[in-house]
């Protein structure tokens, strides 16, 4: 492990009121991890995505992308270096059809969406991008849907389609299995083995089943801080975690 | 410094007036999220009704301003009916475009029935006469309004924070599909939320008439004032909009005094600075 | 459909107008909107017209076409005059209750041929715009300079003006300013508001401050004349022995009872007051009364759009209802009649009206009503204001 | 609301005809409306200075989702440059003043930006209203430059080309107001549908999404701002151009809210939507008005208060929902 970290959290702190919501949380990803983060409602994982991605400002703290200390940077310029999260419910854009978000968000990766002419539908390389994007998605059919007809299912996988078209180099999920009816998480986890392998991977989730079939890593959140970084395996065998999770980890099966 | 005292207590004076007429505006645009632009309508109704009360019917004052604001109330309530409730939880867009309409038939109709000329609403000897501070006189009618614009202040944090009618609200407002699952009718607290604003609108109306005098084009002569200072409070917080006219109303009255010829800039460029360093509103609340 | 045939139909009148016999007249004024009541007097000074006089000269029956421009808009007010002329056909356009609103529209008076009576708009400028304008109205700069020598009569060594800050404000502030200072006396401070101020007490501070013996004020009437003066009474300042003057605009008739007490013994200078005792006065303001439905609601305006009817009747005689807006104005120039208001005459030079200027005190008569009473006339004033522009 | 869709995806499928066939339609409408009203070109081209307002709030409030009732600002700044450029400059050409209200314009709504830009929601509306009347009380200072309250005067266009002469019939204005709107009309469909355009929308719909993806959301409703100016601009400079007098009003807050009133009732977020409501409400303003002057005000408040009952998304959102349910697509 003497590669530099992609992405590292320093003592992250955040407190409203008199409760911290994010206790000193430190955490490091590198190129190719496949991060899972857990813990009980109210514990402060959204919180950290949000502290993380510069939406919320920490009381202390520090986040570096490849290195680089990133707290002065807005939201916008940290996606730009390579930071990209996804929503818990899904925030899309309505009006637009799935082939316009994902031509946006390759538009913006590539810092063209200032361009007051031209069509997506005219640039080659937007549109061969975006259908490679959309196959590996399984999206092609409803390329030219509004994102409003849709169903839940197919809205998380245009979620992941505009994270993979801005291309990061580490990809923040929360919860992208929320929601989804029980007979399309198969079409969506399929997508996450998918996942570029160089990619750094943090996923928030509660299905527990698919947090072990996933991560190769897990970090355990309680009241803001982390009580748990290790292999899933070791997560179950862990005291305080099984503590925090009433138990859930001893019906879970061990994948390995 | 006898001027600064006599501008603040003019500037304290309009403050609370212009907080009396716009607090309904706060309620319906904080608490309700409706953009009525046609609150001042409703203002300007009130005052017809207490000018009619008291030349036609040669009620008092007391007994006019009530006669007013139920009388007000009382054509509020199918406007609620039949038009508001179609727009609640709508864009604001369609809400500006609907209250403008009410405002334009407002204006219309009561062009039509009472003229254009200007109506006051005559107050009694008490109210008409000044009270010597000392250093000043200052008319009774202003220390009425004051006195009013406390006691509405008073009465309303108390009704929408101490009160289940307050968290009723609230909780419809948030969420009114849960709201009703959990039993709260909610149709009735939109109106009852609605009739306590017209109601407010209408006693501002006639106690600001002196003021601000009753006339057809009232509606929306006033409806950037309104506007402006419920926004800036934060629309929805008692507190915020009291704060808001109070600040706002000694920016004015000061402007007007040091440089009447500026004091349009003066006004304005103090509502952008309070608004950039205060994007929700001095105590709004965050979404 | 209805639009279609009254369209189809004025198009065949403008056909037939070689042995025609209806002549239109389009009034432009503010009918809705913040200044409905100064609309309203229009339409009431032309009813009364007709009600007098008739609505024919000699075999030419005139028509009146009226177009609301709620409030100043200079680009709407151009384009329903241009409708006016080309599609209705008036062969006169009048009213005008704003100066920019008039402004716009001169630009189409020679190409056009056709004259333009401007019944209220109050700038000087507007009939040097175009030799085709006549205004049968007053100027700011006509009926505030009189009173600069009143109150200096009255003794006063001192005075401040306070104006709303547009041009109306800043032309009566000027004649003022010059009249005052020219008898003698001494412009202490001219105070400029915003127009829409709704508190005066910083205002009236700012007189006390000054320490000056006389205020002279213009507000446009309405809702800020009537704050204004209550504002100036509940400040003490009236009390103290202050004075304050203005232009009639302040006390226009329609205010007077909600200014109540108020005004009281107040002194105003202006071209009209419908109190003004005369015989054609009083079969005037019995006409218009009767048109404005509400007696109470009668003031200026009304009398400038009765003079503008009665110019425009000369003008139709002088042109026996062919349309050539030169031969029109032509024959209006140095006209001179007895208005409702007193003797007036068209300026051939300006073509702007000359009249007397009264000055005039708040009275309550005997059964209560307040009116604005004649005390002192200033015969055959013309517009000083002209000159001031050049 | 799915007519920007449409026509990017058409755009894509017919290529560039579809981009010619709506300006084809609104000439077709232009060149209708010479003949059938002759007589009231006037209002016509004052419809279309009025358009090119409405068109430039779509920009703002129907595509980025920003509200405002400030946007006379720019285009009082458009109608005061030109008008300025042509009383104290001499710039009596029409294009180039013009081409001077469009970038008096553009600069006002680069101003507007920065102001409005600071606050969301209810407040942010505020800031506009503050803008406007700022620009208002600033133009009546400047007496000496805009005229004041009289208005501005003294402005002569020369002939349009050095050939036409801007007539009493209003001709000359009307060709040339067309010329303008259609040229707008084309760019703002090119603008629309660009990437550029599409980001607008995104953020439009939602600020924090678009930011989650790395657009710089300030900087890209800045670069609107300046765009609806421009647009605004040219408006006001046509108002300038066929009135030949700029008053006050031009900046007032009763036109941006107005203005506003128009875009929603033919439906914020389509072009077609911002020109129908503008046609629609100026049209019957102008027939009710001149039925009857004096209570007019009444009716039109109770059509607005039918159109919000019976046409919730705008008088074009209410066909092409009608035009949906007889196709049957979608």
């Amino acid at each position: 492990m003497n590669r530099e970290p992609v992405f590292e959290a320093v003592g992250l702190q955040k407190n409203f009121g008199g409760v911290a919501v994010a206790d000193n949380i430190t955490l490091a990803l590198y190129a190719g991890d496949r991060v899972a983060l857990i813990g009980p409602n109210g514990a402060g994982k959204t919180t950290f995505v949000n502290l993380v991605t510069g939406n919320v400002a920490p009381s202390a703290g520090k986040v570096r992308l490849a290195g680089k200390d990133v707290m002065a940077e807005s939201p916008a310029m940290r996606v730009r270096r390579g930071l990209v999260r996804t929503f818990q419910l899904t925030r899309l854009f309505q009006r637009m059809t799935v082939a316009e978000h994902v031509a946006l968000a390759i538009l913006q990766r590539e810092g063209r969406t200032g361009r007051l002419v031209g069509n997506f539908r005219a640039m080659p390389n937007v549109l061969a991008e975006m259908r490679e994007i959309l196959a590996t998605l399984d999206l092609s059919l409803v390329a030219d849907r509004l994102v409003c007809e849709l169903g839940y299912g197919q809205q998380r996988l245009v979620e992941i389609a505009l994270a993979l078209a801005l291309k990061p180099k580490v990809l923040l999920l929360d919860e992208p299995t929320a929601g989804v009816p029980a007979g399309e998480t198969a079409r969506l986890e399929s997508a996450l083995d998918q996942l570029p392998p160089d990619l750094a991977v943090l996923m928030i989730e509660h299905d527990i089943d698919l947090v072990f079939r996933f991560a190769r890593r897990v970090v355990v959140l309680d009241a803001g801080a982390v009580i748990f970084d290790g292999q899933p395996g070791d997560a179950a065998a862990s005291a305080q975690v099984r503590r925090v999770y009433l138990g859930n980890f001893t019906d879970a099966r061990h994948p390995a | 410094m006898q001027t600064i005292l006599s501008v603040a207590i003019d500037a304290l004076a309009y403050g609370m007036i212009l907080f009396l007429i716009s607090i309904g505006l706060s309620v319906t645009m904080g608490l309700m999220r409706v953009v009525n632009l046609a609150h001042g309508a409703f203002a300007m109704i009130g005052g017809y009704f207490a000018s009619y009360a008291m030349s036609a019917l040669g009620l008092g004052y007391g007994l006019a301003i009530v006669l007013a604001v139920t009388a007000t109330v009382i054509i509020a309530l199918p406007l609620e009916r039949f038009l508001y409730r179609r727009i609640y939880g709508a864009p604001e867009l369609t809400q500006v475009l609907m209250t403008i309409g009410v405002t334009f038939c407002i204006i219309g109709i009561t062009n039509y029935l009472f003229g254009p000329t200007l109506k006051t609403v005559p107050l009694p000897p008490d109210l008409a006469g000044s009270t010597d501070l000392g250093f000043r006189t200052i008319s009774n009618h202003r220390l009425f309004a004051i006195a009013c614009g406390l006691m509405v202040a008073a009465g309303l944090w108390l009704l929408f924070s101490r009160t289940g009618f307050g968290i009723k609200l609230r909780a419809v407002v948030d969420n009114a599909a849960m709201a009703a699952s959990l039993g709260v009718r909610t149709q009735w607290v939109y109106a009852a939320a609605f009739a306590i604003s017209v109601a407010l609108a209408a006693l501002g109306g006639v106690i600001g008439a002196e003021l601000l005098p009753i006339e057809p084009y009232y509606a929306l002569r006033y409806m950037v004032t309104f506007l402006v200072v419920v926004s800036v409070g934060g629309a929805g917080s008692i507190p915020g909009a009291l704060l808001a006219c109070l600040l706002l109303g000694a920016i004015e009255t000061a402007g007007r005094y040091l440089a009447p010829e500026y004091g349009e800039f003066f006004f304005y460029l103090a509502v952008i600075a309070i608004v950039s360093i205060f994007p929700r509103g001095l105590l709004g609340r965050a979404n | 459909m209805k639009r279609l045939i009254a369209s189809a139909l004025a198009a065949l009148c403008l056909c037939s107008t070689a042995y025609a016999d209806t002549i239109k007249v389009g009034v432009i004024g503010p009918f809705s909107g913040p200044f409905a009541l100064q609309g309203k007097n229009f339409k009431a000074g032309i009813d009364a017209w007709f009600a007098l006089h008739g609505n024919k000269v000699g075999d030419d029956e005139i028509q009146v076409i009226y177009r609301d421009v709620p409030h100043a808009d200079p680009a709407q007010s151009k384009a329903l005059s241009q409708e006016l002329v080309v599609k209705e056909g008036v062969q006169y356009l009048a009213g005008y209750y704003f100066t920019p609103d008039a402004m716009a529209a001169t630009s189409l008076l020679e190409q056009a041929n056709v004259p333009m009576v401007v019944m209220n708009a109050a700038s000087s400028g507007i009939v040097i715009k175009s030799p085709y304008v006549v205004r049968t109205s007053f100027t700011l700069w006509q009926t505030a300079s009189p009173i600069g020598k009143v109150v200096f009569d009255a003794g006063i060594k001192q005075a401040v003006s306070v104006v709303s800050d547009y041009a109306p404000g800043i032309d009566a502030d000027s004649a003022f300013s010059t009249a005052f200072t020219e008898a003698g006396g001494e412009m202490l401070e001219t105070v400029r508001m915003p127009l829409d101020t709704n508190d005066f007490s910083p205002i009236m501070q700012r007189i006390r401050d000054s320490g000056a013996q006389a205020v002279f004020a213009f507000l446009p009437s309405g809702p800020t004349a009537l704050g204004f003066v209550k504002s100036f009474n509940d400040s003490g300042l009236k009390a103290d022995g202050v004075k304050l003057f203005a232009t009639g605009d302040l006390t226009q008739e329609p205010d007077l009872p909600a200014l109540g007490d108020a005004t009281l013994g107040m002194q105003t200078t202006f071209h009209y007051a419908v109190s003004h005792d005369s015989p054609e006065n009083k079969a005037f303001v019995e006409a218009a009364s009767k048109a404005i439905g509400d007696p109470k609601e009668l003031s200026f305006p009304a009398v400038g759009a009765f003079d503008g009817m009665y110019v425009i009747s000369k003008m139709i005689e002088a042109t026996g209802g062919t349309q050539d807006a030169k031969k029109a104005v032509e024959a209006v120039k140095g006209l001179s009649w007895e208005s409702p208001r007193g003797p007036v005459s068209i300026a051939p030079g300006t073509r702007h009206i000359t009249q007397n200027i009264y000055l005039r005190e708040v009275a309550k008569s005997a059964v209560g009503a307040y009116y604005n009473k004649e005390i002192q006339t200033f015969a055959n004033q013309g517009d000083p204001g002209l000159a001031a522009i050049k | 609301m799915t007519v920007l869709e449409n026509e990017a995806e058409t755009a894509h499928k017919q290529g560039a005809m579809r981009l010619v066939a709506a300006p084809m339609l609104l000439l077709t409408l232009a060149i209708a409306g010479y003949f059938l009203f002759p007589d009231n070109l006037a209002l016509l081209t004052r419809i279309i200075a009025i358009s090119l307002l409405v068109l430039s709030i779509d920009l703002v409030t129907g595509i980025c989702g920003v509200a405002t009732l400030g946007q006379a600002a720019m285009f009082g700044a458009g109608a005061y440059a030109a008008g300025i450029g042509a009383a104290h400059f001499g710039i009596t050409d029409p294009l180039a003043m013009t081409v001077v209200g469009a970038f008096g314009g553009a600069l006002a709504g680069l101003l507007s930006g920065l102001v409005m830009l600071r606050a969301h929601g209810l407040p942010q509306l505020v800031l506009s209203i503050a803008v406007v009347h700022l620009f208002h009380e600033a133009a009546n200072k400047a007496s000496r430059w805009t005229g004041g309250s009289d208005g501005l005067t003294g402005i002569t266009p020369s002939p349009l080309l050095g050939l036409f002469d801007f007539d009493l019939w209003g001709r000359t204005a009307y060709i040339y107001g067309v010329f303008l709107l259609l040229l707008t009309f084309v760019a703002l469909r090119v603008i629309v549908s660009s990437p550029f355009g599409m980001l607008c929308r995104g953020i439009g719909e939602d600020a924090t999404r678009i930011e989650a993806m790395g657009g710089d959301v300030r900087g890209t409703m800045l670069k609107m701002f300046v765009i609806a100016g421009f647009v605004a601009g040219t408006g006001g400079a046509l108002g300038a151009i066929s009135t030949q007098v700029v008053g006050l009003d031009t900046l007032s807050f009763a036109l941006s809210a107005e203005a506003l009133v128009m875009l929603v009732l033919g439906g914020a977020g389509s072009l077609y939507g911002a020109l129908t409501g503008t046609v629609t409400f100026m049209w019957l303003e102008d027939v009710i008005s001149a039925a009857n002057p004096f209570h007019w005000m009444t009716i039109v408040g109770a059509l607005l208060i039918a159109a919000v009952l019976f046409a919730p998304r705008g008088l074009y959102g209410a066909v092409e929902e009608l035009a949906a349910r007889i196709w049957g697509r979608r």
